[in-house]
């Protein structure tokens, strides 16, 4: 009897909404949208979570410029704040190193981080996914709570391909999708994510010099990228109220 | 101190796993402490002090067994223990937060891959309850 | 006793390079570079194969525009040809269904694929490899043979931060590194690649038009990814031989 | 006809575990098939029979045993076995080369999820060898 999976219930109590950025794909822009979420859901004035479950290849640390902090003890981890988020990545503990694990680790790793963290109250925890159709996913699916997807896709065949796939499980999963975020649209692309037949929350153009705002908060919420996400949020909320 | 969390995921379990079972009286509980986790014994135990006060569990006896951890390397099979190991003391608080984190810090002690087993001595779980129907 | 491990030495005996190429981080091109490289290496004369490793998100089919291809059993399962490569993917099996697999289940079906693949002989086999550093970069380091890696990477802070770690990694388990491909250069970046300290093999640009050349194997390896990679190509042919 | 595959894979693991073992003869090699595989019975015997004289093995007794695949769901618990499930032949024959595409077509019967664990049944081994040293 593994007494953690009780345990996560308990803590994810009073999290009223749970958002996972999914893709499948990877390098579509799953920790950039899911961070920028976080955040200007935080600037609207709501309480929020952030957890990267990217543990083999975390970005959100270097787009939130938090490699300095580290979390609390006290009846569990107290999640650092940062930029007004509860942020929690695998990073503290395993800083810059290299961290290869396999499947049942990045599996454990999840449930574990759940176990313990004390989120608190919270109105939204949005959670950063890992690529693949793996063990990040099938637990996101296996923990009983009330998770809601994002989709993130580019007007790629080869993204559109996985995407494809993951809306087909999460469908037959009984898995909610919100919608389909497009990301990276350079204009002249195939509109073939239309017929994906899911509500598009936004189409975000591809943005030359956003790589220069990684780690500069402010300014990759008032970039194109930024006000695009809020546009996808603003909708979001509204489905969910 | 993360204790107090693993303490409140056993009390929790136990309180479902005794209505799941209908027993109107817990009396014994066995909960075995894999060591790679590094759970400060005397903190869990009066964790679960605590805890059995406020959750209406005064009348059961805790028993702790802690089991040794040991590693098998996935690429040559050889074995090796924990007690082993000379970690810093960072290292060791990592892991004492998510165990998975042995593969960030540790190696096979005979060929150098972090693609180990821990093939026991890993996480905190309820090994048997029982009590009154 | 698991009898499938020496039966991958036996099948890839007569291969005299296996070159994966990896990078940790998705995205980053490693399906459409690694299928180039197949593809030019077999029009310079090689015999060549192909693997795709990415199962649960896999790309090169749609790269190859080989969706109606099956493997003919004999003795073992003999890879169909596409374009002058031996080709092997999990999508004969799985179509295009999703194919949602744990670690463990990705770690099998990697065995058990090369165990039953009769490659025959082979100047070169490359490999796609999927994103993340788990269970397929685990595995291409367990399995006793003369691998080699060739990096793929951005010009991305979140791409060298991962890429980074890998590097790291490959070389603490003495993996053999050829060198990196610097993929989707757009001109403004940091050049922070350079300081990976590995032989930069080509650095590619964002070619904006390569998405309607997917699927199109002539005018994907006339296109300036496919010059570009073709240049890689002869250097480390040169290095290998 | 992978079965061969499969024998080839078997014979050369008798041949490199008796070197280790350093077996001046062979007698007995006890081999498990697990029956997610579909492995054809006949076939695998003739390869091996086949090979075994193609590889100085001649007086060597294999010992072929079947042995029932069973599914458990990670999401709900629930068992189920091979035997009840009604797949397709493009299907099987899918799942006989690559096991693992089971989580492609198959669903845990009473819950409907992909994410179960094979937990006998999967692949082909050697359970024992014996000889004379
Ligand atoms: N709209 C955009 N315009 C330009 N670059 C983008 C955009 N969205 C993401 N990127 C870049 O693409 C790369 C992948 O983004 P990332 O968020 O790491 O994706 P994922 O988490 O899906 O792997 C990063 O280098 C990121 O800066
Ligand atoms: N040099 C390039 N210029 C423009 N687009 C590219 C380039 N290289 C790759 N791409 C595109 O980037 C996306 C990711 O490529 P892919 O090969 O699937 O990466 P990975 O295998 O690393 O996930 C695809 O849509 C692909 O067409
Ligand atoms: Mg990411
Ligand atoms: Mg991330
Ligand atoms: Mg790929
Ligand atoms: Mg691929
Ligand atoms: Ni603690
Ligand atoms: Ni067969
Ligand atoms: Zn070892
Ligand atoms: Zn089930």
């Amino acid at each position: 009897m593994d007494p953690r999976i009780t345990a996560i219930n308990e803590h994810v109590k009073n999290i009223r909404n749970v958002i996972a950025v999914v893709s499948g794909k990877g390098g579509v822009g799953k920790s950039i949208i899911s961070t920028i979420m976080a955040l200007q859901l935080s600037r609207m004035g709501y309480k929020v979570g952030l957890l990267d479950t990217d543990f083999t290849s975390p970005a959100t640390h270097i787009i939130l410029n938090a490699e300095e902090l580290t979390p609390k003890e006290e009846k569990g981890v107290i999640p650092p704040e940062i930029h007004g988020l509860k942020y929690m990545t695998i990073t503290y503990y395993t800083k810059n190193n290299p961290t290869p694990l396999r499947g049942i680790d990045i599996s454990n790793a999840l449930i574990e981080l759940l176990s313990i963290t004390r989120w608190g109250e919270l109105d939204y925890l949005i959670i950063d996914a890992p690529p693949g159709i793996s063990d990040i996913i099938l637990d996101l699916l296996r923990i009983n709570w009330r998770i809601k997807f994002v989709i993130v896709v580019t007007p790629s065949k080869l993204a559109m391909e996985t995407v494809k796939k993951l809306i087909k499980l999460l469908e037959e999963q009984s898995g909610e999708i919100i919608g389909v975020i497009v990301n990276m649209i350079m204009g002249i692309e195939t509109n073939e994510y239309k017929k994906l037949n899911k509500k598009v929350l936004v189409e975000i153009p591809f943005q030359q010099d956003l790589e220069n705002k990684i780690g500069d908060v402010e300014s990759l919420l008032e970039s194109i990228v930024g006000r695009k996400v809020k546009e996808a949020l603003n909708l979001i909320i509204k489905e969910s109220s | 101190m993360h204790e107090w969390a693993l303490a409140e995921a056993v009390v929790m379990s136990v309180l479902r796993i005794a209505k799941e079972k209908g027993l109107k009286e817990v009396k014994e509980v066995v909960i075995k402490i894999g060591e790679l986790q590094q759970i400060d014994i005397e903190i869990f135990k009066f964790a679960l002090s605590e805890l059995k006060s406020e959750r209406n569990l005064e009348n059961v006896e805790f028993k702790l067994e802690t089991i040794e951890a040991e590693m098998m390397c996935r690429k040559c099979g050889y074995r090796w223990k924990f007690k082993d190991e000379s970690l810093s003391e960072d290292v060791k608080e990592a892991i004492h937060f998510i165990p998975e984190v042995a593969h960030t810090f540790m190696r096979c002690q005979k060929c150098g891959s972090p693609d180990f087993e821990i093939i026991s001595g890993r996480g905190v779980w309820i090994e048997s309850i029982s009590g009154v129907t």
